[in-house]
């Protein structure tokens, strides 16, 4: 800047001359190619950086059959912009750097030529009717269900996401029969397990207000409205972990609320769902997890369901086990709370927020090539791939790691309900039980 | 809206005398005004029927609209509202005829049948929260009291103006174009009768 | 004051050494006194001139300006890192939605009134607008509802739902404290200032323009602001229900937005968007007209197309409503309103697309001279234009259902609010600065101010674009390396420019309150009556102008009057050859000998600013007692009664000194 | 030679004896009297001080008037003010020991009355010339006087109306009542403004005749009580009666059978051969099997009756499950009717209460073959 300043002259000779201000209009031409060699700079930025880096969110790297769609939608759109704003910018440019002041005669007083006027209505036009009918075809190829392979229910509330698998009339989930285990609905949260090359349709809605689910590298996001249901397309043939977020504003910790898709081939998705239909073993008696499941049970199971759970305190008899069921609605407002029977089998918890595996196993997973992938994912989180510490921090007191409107007292209008998991008070054993037994949970 | 104009720009002596308006449509400028007014209130009418076209179905388990309707007493009361037109009718042209008695004497009237109109309104209200429908009984419930107490607060506004004109003619404190001022308020009470005809027939005639 | 007693053969301009003259009163109201101040705070606060309401609220936009950006800074401060500890998350998700909240309603859209009020009255050659009490109503009523709002701050917390407030987030259980309810409320006052505001202004186009100005010869600036009137005369409404049923839910616990009674939080959103569409160009639309006042003046052309620039600025105000759910193509609309809507959101290209080629048209072949408000114009067609091409990307619905509640769309409309609509009005600002204070801001300055905030601007929000695309969304406390990919162009590197790139922007804007300061130091010059070589009949006044505005009604016989009364074309055929035959000072010095004697203006009054007050008052009522409700309608009939029955311009005896034909217009600044 | 100040004691003393009479022989109380009573003492002491010093004001046959004082100022005109704040105070005192709407009624009559009183002052001292003041009153005085009187008035007019109607025995003389008050103001009016000899006070009479009339009417319906008015029952009040039958209800009567805005809603469809259906947005088919639904969620359903008779549909939710009503039951629907529906499943499947009842099931009473499953899970 400093260059040109120099050429700046007092503002204005204050005489009573009307045209006072020539003495301003000498300017440096150079600077006029700023400003489209600024936007030049930015649209080259914005190309640059599209393949530039390997953020998991990345909207222009699609990996799945309909982000793939709205890609090769979204592409030439941006190009023909692109090109549109070189030229206009260009013009700019020409008419800035030929017509500056320098001291030719008052120009003609034209008010305008109809032809250049209609032109330049009619280019437009046509380039916009250009780009309308694609996108009106791909609009209604992405709305597209028929061919549907596989439903699964996607629920949204503060701060999570909670899938249910349906057990379709033919017995099946997904398409696939259980090897050993009847079939039953799957509850799970914060990561979605889907089969390979399978067209799965989420069926969502919301306990509470309204939430988004995206995974930008497989389909465009869709809101997921309390009261309604909505549906969106997923799906991907190379096995993965895709990684989403919610993008539609829900309160406090919206920015805590993130959801992966898992992409597991055939064979593997099968193996999940039969591990994830395993009738539930307790822990060995005497062991850290099974205090741990007491103390699940008397300080959790109020809210978090694990399928099978019984509880066979202060009775003898073996037979008059009674089911643990939660009850979430009575504590939680939204009415829910993740289901952990299988927690181990994620490697996500608190709304997919913090890691259940360290940094180096979580690298070994979400690093991993297609074609191992789904082993990885499915050896679950091991004793020597926790991430202690963050677990450890969470179940000390939640509230202070993720923000939830977790104080009762607060929240008069809830009916004392809170949002999100309260503090607990638990005690450090407590705490080592509960991980020793959760880390069973797979 | 009872502002008075500033006279419009041709800026000459003759100007100064307040009656002799001039603009450059020849409208005067609260006319104008209050037809912009007019214009936007009808899109306030328009949400609020959207979202009561929206929510009428929806009551579950509770009272719907076609329970609740006492039809021949709402008919009767629309009717009344339609005749307080005429009668203001009957006060603007009186006031063109610079006839202030008469003028008072309609807009008595007009006030009066709006009034009864109003009185009309309390008692339907008061019957259905009586056989059950409150105000947050149901979408459908919040929907209905909203849209008709909107419009039952414009007749209200209206009627209080309507008095107060009346004083105001009475005690000779109407600034600018006294017969002016009349159609103007006229204006407004017709709209909120013709906004009436469109909730009745919505509301109350078409069937859910 | 009321009437001007003009001494017909003195010059004006020449401020005549006479003090007014000093008059003992024959009798006094006392108490019932009218407002009669022509200097002092009284004459501020009650006064009904257009152009103190008009400086008035520019002063109080420019001051949400700084609070809004204040809160955008710490906002970027938050972000600058991963996993940033500034703002706990509730106070960022307050900040965010009072940033937006009062960046659109009490700062771009205040700002566009102010430029409105001032500037509309003298474009047509009026001497007021059609209801000066309404007017001051109106901008009172901003300022209570705009401090009304912020007061939730210190009074439990702000509204934390973001400014488009989805419901049910919005309900009480979601959000407990009163923020919502202060948001909605405010909203609620503000929306009536900018209703009658609208009302207003379009009668005075309408009704009170200068004899022989056809609507075709109305300035562009003016016909913009039409434009947006009637946008916001039926767009008010709309939210206005929305904000009821909003109130209705959270204080008198109706069901329109609870889902356990059936009710379908969309309504909301279409209510909201409906009015919020037309909101875009509410806010952008009078920067157009601004910028399309200012590249014809730098260029010494008439502005290209003019009949076409109206138009468009028309089309684009009818075709916004047929758009709004544009901002819903995530929201579960079936395929085909998707489609239809994504098709008419391309429409509205075109139009833009016509004023901006419009903008260059005028100045291919002009005669290029590039003072500040011209290098803020051209920045607009520079700005404007990349945040139009990039919502052309997400008009395309598919391709939106990326983008949207991305940073890609923050990147978007701040191109298109900063862009577009900021560096228009700040255009505005350094153009008729010196017809509404009588100084010119310094150029050299304006020229760093001007730089700057482009640079600022372009480091903020252009790496917003990359964020977007690679997936960050927005309204989010906290981003994380998680999510951030690897490399060293990453979104964390991105997020760090865009911070940086904030606090640029915010020292460019600083520059121009330097600037004030500077050029209004003792012993700055006075400006010129005509510093621009302008256009427009706002010209042919004094500056500032006197409070009757002209001594004669201009009469117009073409669309640029005061260029036309400057130059006279000797040309012959296609050969042109423009002769200057008057200057301003001989135009404005002819107006003043042939002026009128006895102009009327209307006086000023109490019962505005009584009328606005009264309004928060009621709304503070709703949240915290209804008695409060209660005193504050009483206060409102009595203002309203009292204005009523009050005649606009008070009988002579009501002032003092009467006005005996012995007074001089006197410049209120200077 | 009675001053403003002494009018306004003498007022109170007076109102404040009759006050401490009627409450001596209606009321038993000897502190209310004992106060009373000092009240009337204090008042009536007062005044005589006040009638005594002429209100202090200094008349112009005194020798040491100066141009300064009160008693060259103009005389102030007559004012009912002063006696209407005496009556004011007095009210509020026998408000304070007898009932608190009496005292608000002093209170409001007492604000009125310092208010009016305050405005007549000032403007009396604006000028010397009373019709100029009369003027200034009026400026500040109508802004507040009308719009109360207005409102007054209008509700006066609402309140007394509806009440009138409301306690008219039967919906239909209500709208004879109605029409006949209604034709009555028109037909009035239109003799009022045919007839030119009718005047003013002819009219304000006769305004206050119909304005007595139906203050007197609006009292004695308030006494006489409302109509008595059937409320009519819900189908969440069947529910709990365990009436959900196929038969019709009262709460059936008129039942709405159109919904808006069914976009994005799970619809149970009763279809032509009697067996229930649904269909889920995304979904081309209708499903027979179990339908899956979230639990603890405000579900949003739509009951579409695709049969030629009405009915309706029930199920059965948790027993004894607090805040979750045991039933919930549609209206009955008609042939190809729609009803809107709003189900919380609060417990799972799964819970031994729920198989003890043999699961969720959707059901159309009458219809044996309709029978839908919902899991939750």
């Amino acid at each position: 800047m400093n260059g040109h300043t120099n050429h700046d002259r007092t503002i204005w000779v204050g005489s009573h001359d009307a045209h006072t201000l020539d003495a301003v209009s000498a300017v440096n031409p150079r600077r006029r190619r700023r400003i489209p060699g600024i936007a030049a700079a930015v649209g080259a930025a914005i190309a640059l950086s599209a393949c530039a880096t390997d953020a998991p969110q990345d909207t222009w790297q699609p990996a799945g059959e309909n982000a793939q769609k709205i890609h090769d939608l979204q592409w030439p759109v941006f190009l023909t912009a692109g090109i549109v704003g070189v030229l206009v910018f260009g013009l700019l440019a020409v008419t800035v750097l030929r017509f500056r002041d320098k001291g030719q005669s008052m120009p003609e007083q034209t008010h305008g030529k109809p032809v250049i006027e209609y032109l330049f209505i009619a280019i437009p036009a046509v380039i916009l009717a250009a780009i309308a009918i694609p996108t009106v075809g791909v609009v209604m190829a992405l709305a597209d269900t028929d061919d549907t392979e596989c439903v699964i229910n996607v629920t949204g509330q503060q701060w999570w996401w909670e899938y249910d698998y349906e057990v379709e009339d033919d017995g099946t989930i997904c398409g696939f029969a259980p090897t050993a285990a009847e079939a039953a609905p799957i509850v799970t949260s914060g990561q979605l397990v889907i089969p390979a090359d399978t067209k799965v349709l989420l069926r969502g809605t919301s306990r509470d207000v309204i939430h988004s689910y995206w995974i930008p590298r497989l389909n465009g996001k869709r809101d997921m409205v309390p009261g309604r249901v909505h549906y969106l397309r997923l799906s991907s043939e190379t096995p993965g972990i895709y990684a989403g977020q919610c993008t539609e504003f829900c309160g406090l910790s919206h920015a805590n609320m993130r959801m992966e898709t898992i992409v597991l081939e055939p064979d593997h998705f099968q193996q999940w769902l039969d591990n994830e239909l395993e009738p539930y073993t307790s822990p060995e008696e005497g062991t850290l997890a099974a205090a741990g499941e007491s103390t699940f049970i008397t300080q959790c199971s109020r809210c978090h369901q694990v399928n099978g759970l019984v509880d066979d305190r202060g009775t003898d008899d073996p037979d008059d086990d009674t089911l643990v069921v939660s009850y979430p609605d009575q504590f939680v407002y939204s009415g829910a709370a993740p289901n952990l029977t299988n927690l181990m089998g994620r490697n996500t918890f608190a709304g997919a927020t913090f890691d259940l595996l360290t940094d180096e196993c979580r690298a070994d997973v979400w690093e991993a090539d297609p074609e191992v992938f789904g082993e990885r994912y499915l050896a679950g989180v091991t004793e020597d791939c926790l991430n202690e510490i963050e677990l450890r921090e969470w179940l000390r007191n939640s509230p202070a790691k993720k923000p939830m409107y977790a104080d009762a007292e607060m929240l008069t209008e809830t009916d004392g309900k809170t949002r999100g998991m309260p503090y607990l008070a638990l005690s450090e054993d407590q705490i080592d039980e509960l991980i020793a037994y959760l880390l069973e949970r797979k | 809206m009872a502002d008075t104009a500033v006279a419009p720009a041709t800026g000459h002596d003759a100007h100064d005398d307040h009656g002799a308006h001039h603009s450059s449509t020849g409208l005067s400028n609260n006319k104008l005004a209050m037809w912009m007014f007019l214009g936007s209130e009808c899109l306030l009418f328009g949400g609020l029927i959207s979202t009561y076209m929206l929510y009428r179905g929806r009551h579950s388990e509770n009272l719907g609209p076609d329970q609740v309707w006492d039809i021949p007493f709402t008919s009767a009361s629309s009717f009344v509202l339609l005749m307080s037109s005429l009668t203001m009718v009957l006060a603007v042209s009186s006031a063109h005829r610079k006839d202030d008695r008469n003028t008072k004497v309609w807009l008595m009237v007009t006030a009066l049948l709006g009034a009864l109109f109003v009185a009309g309104q309390v008692y339907e209200f008061t019957t259905f929260y009586r056989e059950g429908l409150g105000f947050t009984t149901s979408l459908f419930s919040s929907s209905f009291y909203t849209l008709t107490g909107f419009h039952g607060v414009h007749v209200t506004v209206g009627i209080i103006m309507l008095t107060s004109l009346v004083g105001m003619i009475g005690k000779n404190r109407v600034p600018g174009d006294k017969a002016e001022t009349v159609e103007l308020f006229g204006l407004y009470w017709h709209f909120v009768d013709v906004v009436w005809i469109l909730i009745f027939t919505l509301v109350y005639l078409i069937p859910a | 004051m009321a009437i001007i007693e003009r001494p017909t053969d003195t010059p004006a301009v020449v401020s005549p050494d006479a003090a007014p003259a000093v008059a003992t009163p024959a009798t006094s109201y006392g108490v019932f006194r009218r407002p009669v101040e022509t200097t002092g705070w009284k004459s501020w606060l009650f006064t009904i001139d257009h152009k103190k309401l008009g400086i008035m609220y520019g002063v109080v936009a420019m001051a949400f300006f700084v609070i809004g950006g204040i809160e955008a800074l710490l906002i970027r401060l938050q972000l600058a890192g991963p996993d940033g500890t500034v703002l706990s998350a509730d106070a960022y998700n307050q900040m965010f939605t009072m940033h937006a909240t009062t960046m659109v309603f009490l700062f771009v859209m205040p700002m566009a009134a102010a430029f409105a009020n001032y500037m509309v009255p003298l474009q047509i050659g009026a001497r007021d607008v059609a209801f000066p009490r309404i007017n001051a109503f109106g901008f009172w009523t901003f300022l209570f509802g705009g401090l009304f709002l912020n007061t939730s701050w210190i009074l439990g917390g702000a509204a934390d739902g973001g400014w488009f407030m989805y419901a049910p987030n919005s309900s009480v259980a979601f959000s407990p404290t009163n923020g919502v309810d202060f948001w909605a409320l405010g909203l609620q006052i503000t929306g009536i200032a900018s209703l009658t505001g609208a009302i207003n202004l379009i009668v005075t186009v309408i009704n009170m323009r200068a004899p022989g100005m056809s609507l075709m010869k109305v300035p562009i600036f003016t016909w913009m602001i039409m434009v947006v009137q009637f946008l916001l005369l039926f767009a008010i409404p709309v939210i206005t229900v929305a904000l009821f049923l909003l109130m209705f839910q959270r204080s008198f616990d109706a069901t329109f937005f609870s889902v356990e009674a059936g009710a379908d939080p969309l309504l909301w959103q279409h209510l909201f968007w409906i009015f919020g569409h037309p909101e875009v160009y509410i806010i952008v639309l009078p920067a157009f007209g601004i910028v399309s006042e200012v590249l014809p003046v730098f260029s010494k052309k008439p502005l290209f197309g003019y009949p076409l620039v109206v138009f468009s600025g028309a089309a684009i105000g009818f075709v916004g409503w047929g758009v709004w759910a544009h901002h819903m193509f995530a929201s579960g609309l079936g395929p085909i309103s998707v489609a239809v809507f994504s098709v008419a959101t391309m429409a509205i290209a075109i139009p833009t697309g016509v004023k901006i080629i419009n903008w260059v048209m005028t100045m291919w072949g002009g005669k290029l001279k590039f003072t500040v408000p011209m290098l803020y114009a051209v920045g607009v067609i520079v700005q404007f234009t990349i945040g139009g091409l990039s919502g052309v990307t997400h008009s395309v619905a598919p391709s939106d259902t990326q983008q949207t509640d991305t940073y890609y769309i923050v990147a978007h409309f701040h191109y298109v609010i900063f862009g577009g609509a900021v560096l228009g009005l700040f255009s505005g600002l350094y153009y008729w600065w010196p017809k509404m204070f009588g100084k010119m801001l310094n150029e050299r300055m304006g020229r760093w101010n001007f730089w700057l905030t482009i640079i600022g601007m372009n480091l903020t929000f252009g790496p917003m674009h990359v964020l977007g695309l690679q997936g960050q969304p927005r309204r989010m406390y906290v981003w994380t390396e998680n999510r951030a990919g690897d490399g060293f162009f990453n979104i964390g590197f991105w997020n760090l420019i865009a911070s940086i790139g904030a606090f640029v922007l915010a020292l460019g804007v600083l520059l121009f309150f330097v600037n004030i300061y500077v050029s209004h130091r003792k012993g700055t010059q006075k400006a010129p009556l005509d510093p621009w070589d302008a256009r427009s009949l706002e010209w042919i006044t004094t500056s500032p102008p006197k409070e009757h505005n002209f001594d004669r009604t201009p009469t117009v016989g073409h669309l640029d009057e005061f260029f036309h009364r400057k130059y006279e074309d000797r040309g012959e055929g296609d050969h042109h050859d423009y002769h200057q035959v008057a200057t301003a000072e001989e135009i404005i010095a002819e107006e003043e000998a042939k002026g009128d004697s006895h102009i009327h203006l209307p006086s000023p009054s109490y019962w505005p600013i009584l009328l606005s007050l009264a309004l928060p008052i009621m709304a503070y009522g709703v949240i915290y007692n209804i008695w409060l409700i209660v005193g504050g309608a009483a206060l409102a009939l009595l203002s309203m009664y009292g204005w009523g029955m009050e005649p606009h311009t008070a009988p002579d005896d009501d002032y003092d000194p009467p006005a005996a034909g012995t007074e001089l217009e006197v410049a209120a600044h200077g | 030679m009675f001053t403003t100040g002494a009018k306004l004691l003498l007022g109170a003393t007076v109102a404040s004896l009759a006050g401490t009479v009627a409450y001596g022989v209606l009321a038993e109380g000897t502190m209310g009297t004992i106060g009373l009573v000092s009240a009337t003492v204090a008042l009536a002491t007062l005044a005589g001080i006040v009638i005594f010093t002429r209100d202090a004001n200094v008349f112009a046959d005194e020798p040491d008037t100066f141009d300064g004082a009160a008693a060259n100022a103009a005389r102030p005109g007559a004012s009912m003010w002063p006696f209407a704040l005496g009556l004011a105070v007095t009210t509020m005192t026998l408000g304070l020991v007898t009932y608190p709407a009496i005292f608000i009624l002093g209170a409001i009559l007492f604000v009125a009355g310092i208010a009016e009183w305050i405005l007549q002052a000032w403007s009396e001292r604006a000028s010397a010339d009373a019709s100029h003041n009369a003027e200034v009153r009026s400026r500040l005085a109508y802004t507040a006087e009308m719009p109360v009187a207005a409102a007054i008035g209008l509700g006066i007019v609402i309140y007394s109306f509806s009440r009138v109607m409301l306690g008219v025995p039967s919906k239909t003389s209500t709208i004879v009542a109605f029409s006949i008050v209604a034709t009555i103001v028109l037909i009035v009016g239109a003799i009022v403004g045919a007839n030119r000899s009718i005047t003013a006070p002819k009219i304000t009479a006769l305004f206050a005749v119909a304005g007595v009339a139906l203050i007197g009417g609006g009292a004695v319906s308030g006494l006489n009580g409302e109509r008595h008015m059937h409320e009519y029952e819900t189908t969440a009040y069947f529910a709990e009666k365990d009436e959900c039958g196929a038969e019709k209800t009262y709460a059936d009567k008129h039942a709405s059978q159109t919904v808006a805005g069914k976009a994005g809603s799970v619809e149970v469809i009763l279809n032509p051969d009697g067996r229930l259906v649904h269909r889920k947005p995304g979904d081309e088919v209708d499903r027979v099997g179990a339908m899956q639904l979230p639990r603890s969620n405000p579900n949003n359903l739509l009951f579409r009756n695709e049969t030629n008779e009405d009915r309706r549909l029930v199920i059965d939710l948790a027993p004894d499950y607090e805040g979750s009503p045991p039933r919930i039951c549609s209206m009955l629907v008609e042939p190809g009717g729609v009803q809107w529906l709003t189900v919380n499943f609060a417990v799972p499947s799964f819970a031994p209460e729920i198989t003890e009842i043999g699961g969720y099931r959707f059901q159309v009473p009458g219809v044996d073959s309709a029978d839908l499953e919902v899991v939750v899970p």
